[in-house]
């Protein structure tokens, strides 16, 4: 390969801020104090994930994480773990099936515009949908989080 | 029945064009294929879409993270969002593809006759199904202690259903697995009286639609039955794939029936976890191009529709009906109100045998046998029949060569 | 290996030319394919002899008495025919047709397993089985009461055969169902001293063959095994047909599997009485058109000639490995001494799933995950690798492009 | 159909002389006095024949048979009680075995000389070979002959 070699054909799936997310996580940490927990498991590839939740007044305090996978499904945990930060239950829920929507078809036709903003950040993994057998990574620990929230242990398999 | 609503409604002549083996001779005759019941033949939208699949795209499915293996994925599951439509079925998910309707029966048998069904119970069965509808449902009883019974067939070829519901009174029956349409008679149940019978008994439901799917719109909540199972290559499709529908909750109740790839969710040694219905029921490397056909040729029915096609083969029955009534010493089997076009008959002077062999030699393909229904044969005191069956490319002219050939049958054997 | 005598006996454009996907271009990049062992692609001939029965000579086989059936049954059954010749089976009706592999695997635990099999003895695996010669004997052990066993892998990837013979000691073992080649390590098993070791206890022996006919030339009485079974689309066939062979003398033995049309000699309710094998295991309209592309399949690999293709493979799969020693932070799973051209691996940077997205995006097909062989990952402390694996129609330069993408996804990662 | 029209295209198949032994089997009576008898069975298709073999000298001295079917076997069993009476057993035997090459390639290729003339009496079934699956009902009736020679009582399907 030449030094000049581009990686454009790449990089248009794997955007930066997921290589940067997937190789260095911010919120990859195990909480200490938390008052919600639940696993994501995806048996067919081996993914897996567990979220840590502290809740804040009626919301989201922090997310911490531990994810083995794919660096798609670590970003994705990343991303997440930094958007729902200080939102409301409410809010995340919806969050979540706006980014679901948007994994699986590549846009978020029906979203809220008061969801704009944290889908833009979350936009980067949107190229996920051209694979749909990759959707459960970007997707996994989402499930988990929201099991969190439900008071679950383990996110059920979609 | 007014032929020229017909000729507008239905343009057979442009639908046989659709159909390429239409065009073969068989012993310089034109083809008159009257044998559709026992498998249809395929349009080219059906040969085309596997050809399109095996040169463009083709990968396994399930799993591959690239870029063909998700298109034929998607092609692959796109076959079970139309089967899910063509039955209106409430879920997707509900749609287990088999090899055949054989494979679908024999999966009900297996995951539903050993793991739901206990020791005791009984399965109802009628006197007018075909082997496959018996043959697993013996092979439960031996294996399993579950009682068989029959419901009897009537001298017009119905069900007889007070001699249905009486076999139900006790209580004891667990599934009633009965044809939608005889493969032999032509005969129509009354499905939806079936099911209000066997519901009101604690009993579920499967029907055979092998035949039935070919002629008339199923949808299975209006049917309000438990299990809907049919075969690809009759409905115009490819051999190779069948369908079989059931109600979440029971397919969510049910053990799996084969195991290996693609129906499980962990694997151990000590103990392996299933996947989601409907892949829990299916294992192993799916029949991909039989269902990217088998979605080609529910396309090319939808087109058509049920309605111009129920209506085309309505008139065709009634037309060889009329007419093979005119034929001296035929005897068609079966009167029932309610049928479609396979109409199963015998000519006095000559063994059904003899009389498939010799409209073979005139370039008419009918079946002749116990068109796998021996019980049946029986039942009317008959080793076989002769029996021709209609398609959407099936014409009036072409019941006309099927008279005209048995009547030189008829005067040849004089 | 000597690549000029290769390309002389050898000639991969010219076989290139008879699959028409490979002139596909995935991104504008031309086609890398390297997931072979997971589905192979379709030569024209295949494709052309599908096409040629629909448009042609299509028909149900078996009972029909007139040209068409008759003609299709016996183009269906010529793919018997050639099966039993491409395996050297002594007699053609130990030739069952099923609907993969797996379907293969389930009919013998069902027939071999619950109808020969008594409780209390055991069935042997191996540690480098696919799920689907797994899973149907954990559950013949849970419904049946038989032991199962499993022979180990070494490090190297290669049976432990010392630990293999010491399961057989006890005279327990009723059935040794192993892999003939590893669909992930490429790993051939000594399927002789196999055969030998089993045979002086007792036990009977199945080869799941899924992957081994695709590299080496089967001789079913050479090898001396019982059972062979192996799955028509990895051997350039289509989907929707496997193959079983198994003796004549343990067939007859076997009660059927599935019941049905085609499988029956006489029905009545009290008892039923089945077909002759192979017919007894074949129920219902069997998978005709891919028993017609199969034959064709056959014919396609036996006019290249195991030889010139075994030949080709070793030349890539050495390539391959030289090449892959090459690059930093690879490490290929398994080094058996006797191998075929299934190749998995793992990247140091980047998990597997994203090597094969990242090698899609630069045209290359390869497979990752675990590929159904979840106990094997375990044992190698993995849940998943990627594999890249070769057909007839695979080139060095696809291994060096494979290579390059590889190292380009690793910068991409660093 | 018109009076001129000819049956050409049926009798290439079914020639006038299986017509004619179809409909009125010269044969078809069940021996009051036999040495050996036998049933065969189609279930396949139903058909059913059994034949009574009288012995004389060594040989056969004459066959009655009783069959249900259709006109290629009813035709069959009577012109093979024809052309077997007055043969020795071994001879029958090679006789069947010929014919049924001849039913199965439509000629009988390997067929030893000293067969020609009665093979030649069976000709007119060797059409059956265009339809395999009526091969058997032409061959069901000798099937229960040699199975009657053989002193068993069913002919072992094929
Ligand atoms: C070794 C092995 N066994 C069994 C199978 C199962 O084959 P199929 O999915 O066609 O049933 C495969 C392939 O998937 C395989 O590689
Ligand atoms: C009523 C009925 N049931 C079941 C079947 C079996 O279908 P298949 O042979 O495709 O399994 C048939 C056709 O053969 C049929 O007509």
């Amino acid at each position: 390969m030449s030094p000049s070699d581009s990686f454009d054909d790449l990089r248009d799936l794997y955007q930066e801020v997921i290589l940067d997310h997937g190789r260095k996580p911010r919120h990859a940490i195990r909480l200490e104090e938390f008052d919600a927990t639940a696993k994501g498991d995806n048996p067919m590839c081996g993914d897996r994930v567990q979220v840590w939740v502290k809740f804040a007044d009626d919301g989201i305090g922090r997310v911490g994480f531990e994810a083995r996978g794919c660096a798609i499904s670590v970003a994705s945990a990343d991303l997440m773990a930094e958007t729902v930060q200080g939102r409301t239950k409410t809010d995340t829920r919806a969050l979540f099936a706006a980014f679901r929507d948007m994994a699986r078809t590549g846009t978020c036709q029906a979203c809220d515009p008061s969801l704009a903003e944290p889908i833009e950040r979350l936009a980067p993994l949107s190229g996920v949908h051209e694979y749909p057998s990759r959707v459960k990574c970007a997707t996994l620990p989402w499930h988990a989080l929201i099991a969190a929230l439900d008071g679950a242990k383990e996110a059920s398999s979609e | 029945m007014n032929v020229m609503t017909n000729l507008v409604a239905f343009d057979v002549t442009r639908i046989r064009d659709d159909f390429p083996i239409l065009k073969q001779t068989i012993r310089g005759k034109p083809l008159v294929f009257l044998d559709s019941a026992a498998s249809a033949q395929k349009p080219r939208v059906v040969i085309d879409a596997m050809v399109q699949a095996m040169e463009t795209q083709y990968a396994n499915v399930h799993r591959g993270l690239y870029w063909m293996s998700e298109r034929t994925t998607e092609a692959y599951e796109a076959a079970r969002d139309a089967t899910a439509a063509l039955m209106n079925a409430n879920n997707r998910s509900e749609i287990v593809f088999t090899g055949n309707s054989t494979g679908a029966i024999n999966l009900l048998a297996h995951s539903y006759g050993r793991g739901v069904l206990r020791p005791g119970q009984a399965v109802v069965i009628s006197g007018m199904e075909h082997h496959s509808n018996i043959v697993p449902w013996q092979m439960l009883r031996d294996a399993h202690g579950i009682e068989l019974r029959v419901a009897p067939v009537t001298d017009a070829g119905e069900l007889d259903m007070d001699a249905f519901a009486a076999l139900l009174e006790d209580g004891k029956v667990g599934l009633v697995a009965i044809t939608h349409m005889s493969n032999v008679l032509g005969t129509i149940t009354p499905a939806e009286r079936i099911v209000k019978i066997a519901h009101a008994h604690g009993a579920k439901v499967m029907f055979d639609g092998s035949q039935a799917i070919v002629h008339r719109k199923i949808d299975v909540q209006a049917l309000d039955c438990d299990f809907y199972v049919w075969t690809g290559h009759k409905l115009y499709g490819p051999t190779g794939i069948g369908v079989m529908w059931g109600r979440k909750e029971l397919l969510e109740r049910m053990p799996p029936f084969m195991g290996g790839g693609d129906m499980i969710s962990s694997v151990s040694y000590e103990k392996s976890t299933w996947a989601a219905v409907p892949h829990k029921f299916e294992a192993g490397t799916p029949a991909i191009l039989e269902g990217i056909g088998l979605k080609a040729a529910i396309d090319y029915v939808q087109t058509i529709g049920y309605g111009a096609m129920a209506a085309h083969e309505a008139s065709l029955t009634e037309h060889a009906l009329a007419r093979l009534a005119g034929v001296d010493g035929v005897r068609v089997l079966g009167q029932a109100q309610d049928r479609g076009g396979v109409i199963s008959f015998t000519l006095d002077k000559a063994h059904s045998h003899d009389v498939a062999t010799l409209l073979d030699r005139q370039g008419i393909a009918v079946r002749a046998g116990h068109h796998c229904a021996e019980p049946l044969m029986r039942r009317f005191d008959l080793d076989s029949t002769a029996r021709a069956s209609f398609g959407v490319y099936t014409t009036h002219a072409e019941i006309d060569a099927l008279v005209d050939g048995l009547v030189r049958v008829r005067e040849f054997f004089q």
